[in-house]
C-alpha cells in the first residue's frame, strides 16, 4: 500500500469513530435505561460512516477512477428506494410481526453482502492476469456464500413467520442428500475457482447453488423455531459483511460485521439454551410444529373443569395477590391492552398484582415485555422467573393467558421433549384460571397436565373477548 | 487488488479482537432485551451499504451498475429499516411508571 | 524506523478494541480474585521483555547492550516472577471442601 | 513496509496465538474454578511469544542486522538472571507480603518498558538525519514518562508496604507546585524534543525528571492505600508497554499493554469503589494513615467490656451458629491456621460456622479469600456481604478478628470519613466478640461505636495467641 493522502487517513478515523459507535450500541443494550440512546448512538455512527463515504469517495477511495462522479445517481437513487421501503417497513409493521420484519432486513443485508462479493469479484476477474490472491478470492467465495444463504434464509423465515409458506418442518426427499450434494458442489466449485481459473461463470454458478442451500437448510425447520433461525442467519450476514470487508480493506465493515457475527451466535446460544435445546436439535430435529389445535386431540379424553368469566372476576376482585402469566397466545389475541385495564381495574381495588414472564414465554426473547410495554404496563410489575418462582405460593390466582408450555409441569419429570426446561410453578397457587381457545397444545405439542389439575379451572375462548368479559366483570365485583 | 500479507494480518487480529468484543458484550445482556438486540446487531451490518458504495463508485458495465443499484437498495433498507425498528421496539421499554 | 500511516492507523484500530476487550473481560471478575487479577494482568505485561530482546538482538555499543541487559533482566523478572505468584495465589483457590 | 516474508508472517500468528491465551489468561480470572488453567495459559502463550522471539530474531525481525546473533548472551544471561530472580521472590514471598511482590514485579515491568523506550531512541536519535516521525518520538517519550513513573512509583509502594519507607502520608513542602513544576518541564521538553530537535541529553533528562515523579507522586499517598496505588501504576506500565509496542510495531506487545492499561484501569475502580471513596481522594487526600496504635487514644475514654478466652469459647461451643468476620487483624497476626482448627472444632460440636467476607476485608482485595484459603477453610463457607448481612439477626455469635472498619457502625450515619460504605451488621447478632490487640483504631483511623456496645465483649491481645486460647477453650467445653 502506498503511502496514504490526507483524506484516506481521515477515513480510517471515521471508521473508527462507526466502530466504536457500533460497540457501544450494543453494550447499551444491556439496560433498558440506556439501549434507546444505544441504538441513536449506531445510528448516528452509521450515518457518518455512510455520509463520509458518500462525500469523500472521490477523495479517498484508494480504487478512484476518472469516470466515477457520474455514479453518485446509483447511491442516490439506490438510498432513497431503500430509505423508503426501510423505514415504511419498520414503522408498519406491528408489534405482533417483528421476528418477520427483522428477517427481511436480515435478508437484504445478506443479499447486499453478497452482491458486493459479486461486484468485487466480477471486477478483478475480467482484468485478471493469472490468479487473483487467494485470500481475496476466498474471501469473496465466503462472502457469496454467506450472504446468498442469509438472504434466501430470511426470506423463507419471513414466509413461515409471515403464514405464507408453511409453518410445519418441511423436508424433502431424501434431504440430508440434497444438502449434502449442495454443499459439495460449491466445495468443488470454490477451491477449481480459487486454485485453477477464476472462472466468472463457475462463479455465478456457486452464487446460485447458495441461493438454493438458503432455501433447503430452511425449509425443514418449524416456523416456530424461526427466531432462532433469524438470530442465526443474523450471525452469518455478520460474517459476510466481515468477509466484504477483507476484500475491501475496510475496517468498518470489518469490524461491524465480525461484532455482529459474533454476538448473533452467542445469541441464538443464550436462546436455545433458554428453550433447553442445542442449536443442532432446532436446525435439524423438525422440531416446532407450530403448535395450534392441529396437534389437538391427546388429552381431549380427559375432563377439564370450566368456569366462566364473572366467577373468575369475583375471585381476583377479592383476592389479595394476583399473578398473570402470559404466553403466546396473549400475543396472537392481542389481548396486551384490555390486560393492562384488567391489572388498572384490580390495583384500584387494592390487589396485588404482578406479570411472571418466562424467558421463552411467545415466539421471541422479550417477546411478553415488548408487547406489555406497549400496552404500557410498568416494567417494575414485570417479573422474570427466578424472581418471582417462590411467591406463587401465596397467590391467590394464577392467570395464565394463553401460555402453555412454559407453565408445563411435565417439564420437571423425565422423558418429556420439554425434560428440563425451568418452568412457572404456577400449580403452587391456590387458583390457576387458564385462559385458551380450546383443547390445542403449545409449541412443543405435548399434552398438559396443569390443565386437568384439581385447583385448575379453564376460560375457554379467544384472550381478547375473554379478558374484556373479565374487566366487565371486575367492575361489576 | 493489492492486498499486501501487512493488511491481511491487521485485519485478522482486528477481526479476532472485534470477535471477542462481540462476545463479551452480547453475553451481559437480559433476555427480556433479546429481540431488540438481534434487530440492532441487524440494523449494524447495514453498513455493508458502505461496501455498496464503493462498487457503485467504479461501475461501469451495465452489469455492475445493476449490482450496484441492487446492492445499495438492499444495504439501505437493511440499515434504515434496521435502526428504525429497533427504536421502536425500545421506545416502548422507556415507558416509566409515571411517565403514562 | 518505518512507520507508514497505514502501520499507524491499524496499530491505533487495534488498541481501540483490545481497550474494549480489557474492560469488558475485568468487570465481570468478582472482589474475591481481584488480587490474584492485578497479578496475573501483571504477568501479562511482562512481555516486555520481547521488546528488550529486540533491543538486545540490535546492540552494538556498550550503552545499549547496558541498556538491553536491565531491559531483558527487569522484564524476565515481571514476567517469571509474575505468572509464578499469580499461580501461588489461584492455588489457594482451587482446593475445594472435599479435597483437603 | 515491503513484502513479509514467511518467518515474518509467521511472527503475526505467533503474536495472534499469544494475545488470544492473554484475553483468556485475564477471563478465566473470572471464576475460581478455571482461573488458575488461566493463569498456565497466559504463561504458556507467554513461552511461546518469547521462544519464538528468541529463536527466529535473525529470520524475522524487519531490523535485522548481521551483527546479531553475537547478542544471544545477553539475552540469555539476562533472562536466567531475570527468571532466578522472580522464581525465588514469587516462591519465597508470605502471603501477606502478595502486595509488595506484585508492586516489585510491576516496577520491574514499567523499568524494562522505559529502558526498551530509551534504547529505542537513542537508535534512532543516534542515526538521524532530519526530525524523526512524530508518532514515533510521542509513542517513545509516553513509554519512558509512563515506564519511569511506574518503576519508581512501585518503589516507593513497595517501601511503604514493607515498612521500609515511612507509612504515612509524606508531604513534601510545596508539594503541589514540585509536581506541577516536574511535569509542566517534562511537557516543555517533550514538545523541544518532539517537535525542534531529537535532543538526546534532553531526551535524559527528561527521563530522570520522570522517575523523580514516580517518587513525588506516591509519597503522599499513605501506605494502607497502597493496593490502589500499585493497581494504577500496573495499569501505568501496561500503557507503556503499549507504547512500545507501537514503536517496535509489535502487536503482541500492543494488545498485551492495551489490555493491562484498561484492565489497570477498571480494576482500580472498582477497588474505589468498594471502599467507598474516589480515585482522586486515595491519589491526593493524604487519608490512610495506616491505622494502628498510633492514632489512638479517641475512644480510649470509653469503658470496654473485657472478657476471657474461656467465657467466650463455651458461648461459641453451645451456641447454634457462630459467624467470623476476619479483618487485617488476622492477615497481621497470620492467625489463619488456628482459625481453621477453631473452625473445625466447633463444626464437629454441631456449630453452624460461616466466614463474613467484606468485600474490602484486609489491605487488598479478596485478602481474606486467599489466607483463609491458605489455611484450607472449604470455600462454600466464606459467604461474601450481601450474602450474609441478613443472617447476623439470628447468629449466636459474632466473633470479629481483628476487623475494624468494615464493621464500624458509623458508616451509616452521616459526617464520617466512611459514611456511605457498605458495613456488615455485626450488631445485629446476640453476642459480639472482638479480638484486637489494643484500643487502635482501624485503616481510617476513628473510633468504632460497636466497641461499646452493650452487646460486646473485647478479647484483647494479637489474634493468634487468642485464637489458640480459644482453641483450647472449646477443646474443654
Ligand atoms: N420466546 C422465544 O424466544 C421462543 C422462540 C421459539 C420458540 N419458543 C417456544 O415457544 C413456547 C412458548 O410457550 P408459551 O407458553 O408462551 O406458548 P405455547 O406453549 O406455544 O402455548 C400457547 C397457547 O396459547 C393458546 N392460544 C393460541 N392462540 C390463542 C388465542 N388467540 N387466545 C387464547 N389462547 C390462545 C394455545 O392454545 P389453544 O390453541 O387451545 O388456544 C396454546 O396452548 C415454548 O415452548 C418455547 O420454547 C419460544
Ligand atoms: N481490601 C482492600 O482492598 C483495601 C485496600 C486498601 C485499604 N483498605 C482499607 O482497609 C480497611 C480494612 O478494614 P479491616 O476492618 O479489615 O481492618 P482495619 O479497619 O484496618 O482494622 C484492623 C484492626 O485489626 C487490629 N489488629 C492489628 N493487628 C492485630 C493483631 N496482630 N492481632 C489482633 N488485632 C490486630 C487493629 O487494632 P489494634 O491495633 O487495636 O490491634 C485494627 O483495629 C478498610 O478501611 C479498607 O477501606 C482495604
Amino acid at each position: 500500500m502506498d503511502e496514504l493522502n490526507i483524506w484516506q487517513i481521515a477515513t480510517f478515523f471515521v471508521w473508527l469513530v462507526g466502530s466504536v459507535t457500533f460497540i457501544l450500541a450494543l453494550k447499551f443494550l444491556a439496560s433498558p435505561k440506556t439501549a434507546r440512546t444505544g441504538n441513536l448512538l449506531g445510528a448516528g455512527g452509521m450515518a457518518v460512516v455512510i455520509a463520509w463515504t458518500f462525500l469523500t469517495y472521490d477523495l479517498a477511495s484508494p480504487e478512484s477512477e476518472p469516470g466515477m462522479l457520474s455514479n453518485w445517481w446509483i447511491i442516490l437513487v439506490g438510498g432513497v428506494i431503500g430509505a423508503v421501503a426501510g423505514t415504511l417497513g419498520a414503522r408498519r409493521v406491528p408489534m405482533t410481526a417483528m421476528p418477520q420484519m427483522v428477517a427481511i432486513f436480515n435478508g437484504a443485508g445478506g443479499g447486499a453482502a453478497a452482491v458486493v462479493a459479486i461486484a468485487e469479484f466480477l471486477e478483478f476477474a475480467d482484468h485478471g492476469e493469472g490468479l487473483l490472491p487467494l485470500p481475496f478470492v476466498i474471501a469473496s467465495l465466503l462472502g457469496a456464500v454467506i450472504g446468498g444463504v442469509a438472504l434466501t434464509g430470511s426470506v423463507v423465515a419471513f414466509g413461515k413467520l409471515q403464514g405464507i409458506v408453511t409453518a410445519r418442518p418441511y423436508m424433502l426427499p431424501g434431504q440430508q442428500l440434497i444438502t449434502g450434494a449442495l454443499f459439495l458442489t460449491m466445495l468443488l466449485i470454490g477451491v477449481y475457482v480459487a486454485g485453477f481459473e477464476n472462472s466468472i461463470p463457475l462463479f455465478l454458478v456457486f452464487c446460485a447453488i447458495a441461493l438454493v442451500a438458503g432455501v433447503v437448510l430452511t425449509m425443514p425447520i418449524g416456523g416456530a423455531d424461526m427466531p432462532v433461525v433469524v438470530s442465526l442467519l443474523n450471525s452469518y450476514t455478520g460474517i459476510a459483511v466481515a468477509a466484504s470487508g477483507f476484500v475491501l480493506s475496510n475496517y468498518a465493515l470489518l469490524i461491524a460485521g465480525t461484532l455482529v457475527g459474533a454476538s448473533g451466535a452467542i445469541l441464538t446460544q443464550l436462546m436455545t439454551k433458554a428453550m433447553n435445546r442445542s442449536l443442532f436439535n432446532v436446525l435439524f430435529a423438525g422440531f416446532g410444529t407450530a403448535g395450534g389445535a392441529a396437534a389437538a386431540g391427546e388429552e381431549g379424553e380427559e375432563q377439564l373443569r370450566e368456569t366462566n368469566a364473572e366467577d373468575v372476576a369475583v375471585l381476583m376482585a377479592y383476592g389479595k395477590r394476583v399473578i398473570i402469566v402470559p404466553g403466546y397466545g396473549m400475543a396472537v389475541a392481542q389481548a396486551q391492552g384490555p390486560v393492562r385495564e384488567l391489572m388498572d381495574l384490580l390495583v384500584a381495588k387494592g390487589v396485588d398484582v404482578q406479570f411472571a414472564i418466562h424467558p421463552v414465554a411467545g415466539r421471541m426473547p422479550g417477546h411478553m415485555n415488548v408487547l406489555l410495554a406497549e400496552a404500557n404496563v410498568p416494567y417494575d410489575r414485570l417479573k422474570e422467573m427466578d424472581e418471582i418462582n417462590d411467591d406463587f405460593a401465596d397467590t391467590d390466582v394464577a392467570l395464565v393467558i394463553g401460555a402453555n408450555d412454559v407453565v408445563n409441569p411435565s417439564a420437571r419429570e423425565e422423558g418429556s421433549p420439554i425434560s428440563g426446561m425451568p418452568i412457572l410453578n404456577v400449580d403452587a397457587a391456590q387458583n390457576i384460571v387458564v385462559l385458551k381457545r380450546g383443547r390445542g397444545t403449545g409449541f412443543a405439542g405435548i399434552p398438559n397436565p396443569l390443565f386437568s389439575n384439581e385447583k385448575t379451572a379453564m376460560l375457554f375462548g379467544d384472550a381478547k373477548p375473554s379478558i374484556e368479559a373479565l374487566v366487565q366483570g371486575v367492575k361489576q365485583a | 487488488m493489492e492486498l499486501t500479507a501487512f493488511e491481511l494480518l491487521s485485519a485478522l487480529f482486528i477481526l479476532v479482537l472485534a470477535a471477542f468484543v462481540g462476545y463479551e458484550v452480547v453475553s451481559k445482556v437480559p433476555t427480556m432485551l433479546h429481540t431488540p438486540l438481534m434487530s440492532g446487531a441487524n440494523a449494524v451490518h447495514g453498513v455493508i451499504v458502505v461496501g455498496a458504495m464503493l462498487v457503485a463508485a467504479t461501475s461501469e458495465g451495465p452489469v455492475r451498475i445493476a449490482l450496484a443499484l441492487i446492492g445499495v437498495i438492499l444495504g439501505t433498507i437493511n440499515v434504515v429499516g434496521g435502526f428504525v425498528v429497533t427504536d421502536r421496539m425500545l421506545e416502548m421499554f422507556k415507558k416509566r411508571p409515571g411517565e403514562r
